[in-house]
């Protein structure tokens, strides 16, 4: 480790100061959703890709938006959005009332 | 899946008035405490124990416990129809009256339209101790200042619950695996909770034994929580609309 | 060409109407509505990996087991067991280490300095004494051998040798303003009797546990000797106490109501507590002879411990005016003396030193206040609450790291006696373990095994995860009723209440609704 | 010095005495919106409102100002519907003191709710279900025609007029004047329904609740009855209010005395459905949800002589009053009924708010009460304030009584040439 300048300064700036990254998540639903990948992934058998975009393919990573003035990142405003969440579940017939995604 | 009617049964003759269910409530939904000097009236407690007594002196007085929680109405549910927003909601699966926060304006008319007064309004922003926010819950997320809350059947757990059975690879959750914070803190199990649809379930069956009653019935609300107690002036007290006798 | 004002006019009249076409003011609309959902002052709560850990309520000496939920380390709720309920204060115990009016930093070294300046200006029949408000747990022992050590040292503690009560074996109880129905003694082990006893509360307010008590007999402020000897002249057929009719005019009840009660009591098998004891309560306890009060063995220590330990002075057989310096113990308590009875035993300018985590105690009367650490923070065992007939020792586990700045007590009476604490609970646990008596209960798979049958490493172990040891009930023989009462006040709710410390939660009773009354 | 502004053929006073006037208006304006901004800012802990007491002082304000106001619409109703002449003469200032009414209602509300940065949600996730989307709907609407029909009034500003462009807008504007008044007509009907349906329809408080025509439970027809009953007094009442502090004569009587007919006719028949009510409820409705109607005036204050203020000394005498033409003629019979019928409205919506949400409904409640907090005061002087302000500049500054000047010019011949008065 600490081979290319950037991970160098990743060790300075964190590993050795053992502070907690502050990573940036492009999905980072809001404190108020309640999302489970085991119900997406084991029951309705969902591709990551579907909801993530194909991160896995690319070798570079998109850069991180975020809105100024709600803080929210702009992926889910993209392709994350509740409107989202609530036409794939009209499509497969799964009972949408607020409660059953939102805490 | 068959649509479930979560419900309540509670025994006022086994309430101690503890209290463990209001603090047992407000720890697992994140409630923050009033800041200093606010009454109960500015105060939120999603179940509320009140103390009510026969009115009568020693020797022939009688108090007892009631708590009071949202009643989960099934018809005419007087909330829903009011909200100018769609932020209440009864959830077809479950029975639950909903509340969102998120979407809620905090005009405040779905509380006028409440009689059972179960329904609390963030008249400050939440705030705990330095650090405590630390111990938060992380199934249920912190409201905001301006918005009302209310009683869910501690949703957090029956997500929690869900999130197992799907682990597992199952859609229906095991009941035993959902039980409200307060009913699981009660010491005397006074409270139980289960499916009313489900006729195998102990409230099913205790909801109608009895001497159990429901709060302002005649509303025609269709409440979900029943109340029971074998003495005759509770009943009379409790389940009679507001009279001048007996108050907490 | 000039710009004259209708231009201006004009100019904002088009830019407004342009504006309302741009996205501009929709994104701003739209986004300010997001912003109240997570702006400044709606905290986050952590995510992550949810883990059960088991320990015990150190709370009070019922010491319920503790079922905490978790995410990583952090304890975000607290359960307890089937059949084992928490009461309100168990429940919030996650959030003491966070209570608003907590001891933060103290000054241990000149603490330190002030008692051994103290030890050294010592009188001839002046003493240094440790007030411990819980005895009976293993610290107690360790501040015992350091008193042991020290010149004039006495270990002081409220009550010793208290005898139990079997609730098993009461058909009758007579309360004078016990909170029997209301946190007294193991509310499991209250609730599992309940339908046994007949409980008489004899109260000046209408208590919860009056209540809830099968009969309230509200007696006059300060009239339970009255009433209690007056009881007693009824059983003895005037042979002792006061007349049933002096005893009704002094508490202001019926005499008829009082006669109905001793008849009760007569039939058997009855006990009276009090929140205070008095000789009159203790001499009728004495001629019931209820088999509910019995002795309780001590759980094992090790030897050598008990060789050089200080034996229990009880605090009001201390002469006035006689202790030079005075450390307590506050860090939990399960009753306290008040401050003027303390400071009566005090020598003039006696150094005061509290441990304490909570401000509301004696920190205010103590020249020196040093931070403790809270539960759920540290390791600690719990003496057997007052209703069990046989010995326990289990563990307070710590589920929160402690704040570097707290000071251990024991350790620090230790070091300044020059004795060695080392890890006193193990050791503690290995004299156990070595007596080969009892059972442990583990609370992870909720199996019970004797513990001869158990290796002293798997019994730490157990104790650690969750378990508790519990000795074979035997010698049952009947306890000494307590001749005369310390000046202890029990902690009740409303001690609680008054001295903490409290999880801000505890308000939803007092302040959010009118199910308590702060006193 | 702002002689140019002011219409030809009127007199008014001295800027001088003008300012005087305004200045403590505005000072009270400045304080309501520091208690507004206290309550936006820190949040609606400011209020002595609390989880029982829902709504206070500005509910109350909202559905009196706004059955005050519904003068402007009922106003215009019987200019341009119905065709009463006379109306003409008011209208104008009709239209003002509606706009005064809602605007102020409206802000109060923006004040009252416990996230005004989610305003829209209530349009954009209507729930069609509720009373107060209706009421929202209808209110902001109806704002917008108010806004609409103030317009062109400003716009015949002496000054203003000099501008051509909007000389034509105006003329234009002039001929919508019936679509406008036939819209706001209807949605005025609405909004003031629904504010009576807002509690009509709360099942959980029988002391409010009450059966009706399909969604709409009766009190929605009684507060229209009762809005258009009350708006005309309310325009007599100001009409003459401002004639006594300008010192001029702005209408002609039989102006006043016909609005005062219409007023105590609507007055009378809503006196009538309210006892029919009423009785009802009594018998019916109240017992049914299981609450015997005693028990409700059982809680002091709050006895039966509300109830008796409220149809009697409040309704009926009024009534009767304003429907006889000999004491109608006298104008201090005349204006004591307006305003004992404009005290009636807001006993009704005190009652209905304030006394709902009073009454406990379980058995174990306590009767609750509650007193405003000074910032709730403030906010409501402040709307109070601005509403002094907008109609004193209105009067000043555009034409809010046509027949003035000529009754001016009648008073003081040849204070001018007469022909200077057409333009």
């Amino acid at each position: 480790m600490g081979t290319t300048a950037a991970e160098k300064q990743f060790i300075d700036r964190y590993v050795t100061p053992q502070r907690e990254v502050q990573w940036a998540v492009y999905a980072r639903q809001p404190e108020n959703v309640y999302f489970s990948h085991a119900a997406h992934v084991k029951l309705a058998h969902l591709e990551c890709s579907s909801c993530h975009r194909d991160h896995g393919q690319a070798d570079t990573l998109r850069l991180y938006e975020e809105d100024r003035i709600s803080g929210y990142s702009r992926d889910i405003w993209r392709d994350m959005k509740m409107d989202d969440c609530v036409a794939c579940h009209r499509q497969r017939g799964i009972e949408n009332s607020c409660l059953d995604c939102h805490k | 899946m068959k649509a479930k009617q979560y419900g309540m049964t509670i025994d006022i003759d086994r309430c101690t008035g503890c209290g463990a269910c209001m603090v047992a409530c407000a720890v697992e939904n994140n409630v923050p405490p009033v800041p200093e000097g606010a009454n109960d009236r500015k105060g939120i407690t999603w179940i509320r124990v009140f103390p009510i007594n026969n009115g009568a002196e020693w020797p022939g007085r009688q108090s007892a416990f009631v708590p009071v929680l949202c009643q989960q109405c099934g018809e005419h549910t007087p909330c829903v129809s009011v909200c100018p927003q769609q932020a209440v909601q009864v959830d077809p699966a479950t029975g639950i009256v909903g509340q969102m926060p998120e979407r809620c304006l905090g005009c405040r008319y779905c509380m006028a339209a409440c009689p059972y007064h179960a329904r609390y309004f963030n008249w400050w922003d939440p705030s705990w101790p330095a650090g405590m926010e630390k111990a938060l819950n992380p199934d249920v997320a912190p409201r905001m200042r301006g918005v009302v809350e209310k009683c869910n059947f501690c949703h957090g757990r029956w997500h929690a619950a869900k999130q197992r059975a799907a682990a597992r690879g199952q859609q229906e959750i095991d009941p035993a695996d959902y039980v409200p914070a307060c009913v699981e803190a009660c010491p005397t199990g006074a409270i139980e909770f289960g499916d009313l649809n489900d006729s195998q379930s102990t409230v099913a069956r205790t909801a109608g034994e009895d001497h159990s009653f429901r709060l302002l019935e005649k509303l025609g609300t269709d409440p979900k929580i029943h109340y029971r107690s074998k003495r005759d002036w509770v009943r009379r007290v409790a389940a009679a609309p507001g009279k001048e006798e007996a108050h907490g | 060409m000039k710009a004259t004002r209708r231009d201006l006019f004009k100019f904002a009249a088009g830019g407004a109407a342009g504006l309302a076409l741009t996205p501009m003011p929709w994104r701003l609309v739209t986004d300010t509505a997001l912003w109240s959902e997570n702006w400044p002052g709606i905290p986050r709560p952590a995510r992550g990996e949810i883990r059960t850990r088991f320990t015990h309520c150190a709370l009070c000496p019922a010491g319920c087991p503790v079922k905490a939920r978790c995410v990583g380390d952090q304890p975000v709720s607290l359960r307890g067991l089937a059949g084992r309920p928490l009461c309100a204060f168990g429940l919030t115990g996650h959030h003491l280490p966070y209570h608003a009016n907590r001891v933060s930093r103290g000054d241990p070294e000149g603490a330190a300095q002030a008692v051994r300046a103290a030890l050294s200006r010592r009188g001839a029949n002046e003493s240094v004494a440790v007030l411990d408000l819980r005895p009976g747990r293993t610290a107690s022992w360790t501040y015992r051998r350091a008193m042991g050590a020290l010149p004039g040292g006495l270990y002081l503690a409220a009550q010793s040798g208290l005898p139990a009560i079997d609730l098993r074996a009461a058909k009758t109880i007579l309360s004078f303003g016990v909170p029997v129905l209301d946190g007294w003694g193991t509310p499991a082990n209250v609730l599992a009797a309940r339908a046994q006893f007949r409980l008489i509360e004899a109260e000046a307010v209408e208590s919860h546990t009056a209540m809830l008590a099968d009969e309230w007999l509200p007696l006059r402020e300060g009239s339970q000797d009255a009433l209690a000897s007056g009881i007693r002249h009824i059983l003895t057929a005037g042979a002792a106490g006061i007349p049933s009719g002096e005893a009704a005019e002094r508490s202001g009840l019926p005499e008829a109501t009082i006669v109905a009660v001793a008849q009760e009591l007569a039939r058997g098998d009855a006990v009276v507590l009090a929140r205070e004891e008095t000789d009159a309560v203790t001499e009728l306890n004495r001629m019931l002879g209820g088999r509910a009060i019995v002795r309780r063995r001590e759980a094992p220590a090790p030897f050598h411990w008990t060789r050089t330990a200080a034996p229990v002075t009880r605090f009001d057989a201390v002469p006035d005016q006689s202790i030079r310096a005075l450390l307590i113990d506050e860090s939990v308590s399960d009753g306290y003396f008040p401050w003027d009875a303390v400071e009566r035993k005090l020598a003039p300018e006696a150094t005061v030193v509290v441990f304490a985590s909570s401000r509301a105690g004696y920190g205010a009367h103590a020249g020196f206040v040093l931070p403790a650490a809270v539960y759920p923070e540290i390791a600690d065992d719990i003496p057997a609450a007052i209703d069990s007939t046989a010995a326990t020792f289990r563990l307070a586990v710590p589920l929160v790291e402690a704040p570097a700045t707290v000071v251990n007590p024991t350790r620090f009476v230790a070091e300044l006696a020059g004795v060695d604490a080392g890890d006193a609970l193990r050791e503690r646990a290995n004299a156990i373990e070595q007596s080969g008596r009892g059972t442990v209960l583990s609370y992870t798979d909720s199996r019970s095994t004797p513990l001869r049958d158990i290796k002293a490493d798997a019994f730490w172990k157990i104790l650690h995860e969750g378990g508790c040891w519990e000795d074979e009930a035997r010698d049952q023989s009947p306890g000494e009723p307590r001749a005369s009462a310390p000046a202890v006040v029990a902690m009740t709710w409303e001690m609680r209440m008054a001295r903490g410390p409290l999880s801000p939660l505890v308000t939803k009773l007092y302040q959010e609704s009118n199910l308590r009354v702060r006193t | 010095m702002d002689k140019a502004f002011i219409a030809r053929g009127v007199r008014r006073c001295s800027t001088g005495k003008f300012v005087l006037w305004i200045a403590p208006w505005a000072a009270l304006l400045v304080f309501g919106l520091y208690s507004a901004g206290l309550c936006l800012v820190k949040g609606l802990n400011q209020t002595n409102m609390d989880n029982r007491f829902v709504f206070g002082l500005w509910i109350f304000l909202d559905l009196t100002v706004i059955a005050l106001g519904a003068g402007a619409f009922f106003t215009g109703f019987l200019l341009y519907i119905i065709k009463v002449k006379e109306m003409k003469a008011v209208i104008n200032s009709a239209v003002v003191i509606g706009l005064v009414c809602y605007s102020g209602a409206v802000a109060a509300l923006l004040v009252d709710v416990g996230q005004p940065l989610r305003f829209w949600f209530t349009f954009w996730y209507p729930n069609v279900h509720s009373m107060l989307t209706e009421v929202t709907f209808c209110i902001t609407c109806y704002l917008t025609v108010l806004a609409i029909e103030y317009l062109p009034i400003v716009l015949r500003n002496r000054k203003l007029r000099q501008v051509p462009g909007f000389l034509v807008f105006e003329f234009e504007l002039h001929k919508l004047v019936y679509v406008l008044a036939g819209v706001g007509t209807f949605l005025s009907f609405f909004h003031q329904g629904s504010l009576g349906g807002l509690f009509g329809v709360l099942r959980g408080h029988p002391f409010a609740f009450r059966e009706g025509l399909a969604v709409w439970p009766s009190t929605f027809f009684l507060f229209i009855l009762s809005a258009a009953a009350v708006g005309p007094s309310f325009i007599l009442l100001t009409t003459w209010v401002a004639s006594k502090i300008s010192r001029k004569r702005l209408v002609e009587a039989q102006v006043l005395q016909r609005l005062g007919r219409i007023s105590g006719l609507l007055l009378t028949a809503y006196v009538l459905a309210k006892t029919m009510d009423t009785l009802i409820w009594i018998n019916r409705t109240s017992p049914g949800t299981g609450f015997p109607a005693w028990q409700y005036y059982s809680w002091k204050p709050f006895g039966t002589w509300i109830l008796f203020a409220e149809i009697v000394v409040f309704g009926l005498i009024p009534a009767l009053i304003l429907v006889a033409p000999r004491l109608r003629a006298r104008t201090g019979w005349l204006v004591s009924a307006a305003t004992l019928a404009c005290l009636g409205i807001a006993l009704n919506r005190f009652v209905q708010t304030v006394q709902t949400l009073a009454l406990p409904t379980l058995g174990f409640d306590p009767f609750l009460s509650y007193a405003p907090s000074w910032q709730e005061v403030g906010t409501f002087l402040g709307v109070v304030a601005f509403g002094m302000l907008v109609y004193s500049l209105s009067f000043r500054y555009l034409n809010l009584f046509p027949q003035e000047r000529d009754l001016q010019a009648a008073a003081v011949p040849a204070e001018e040439p007469v022909l200077a008065g057409r333009y």
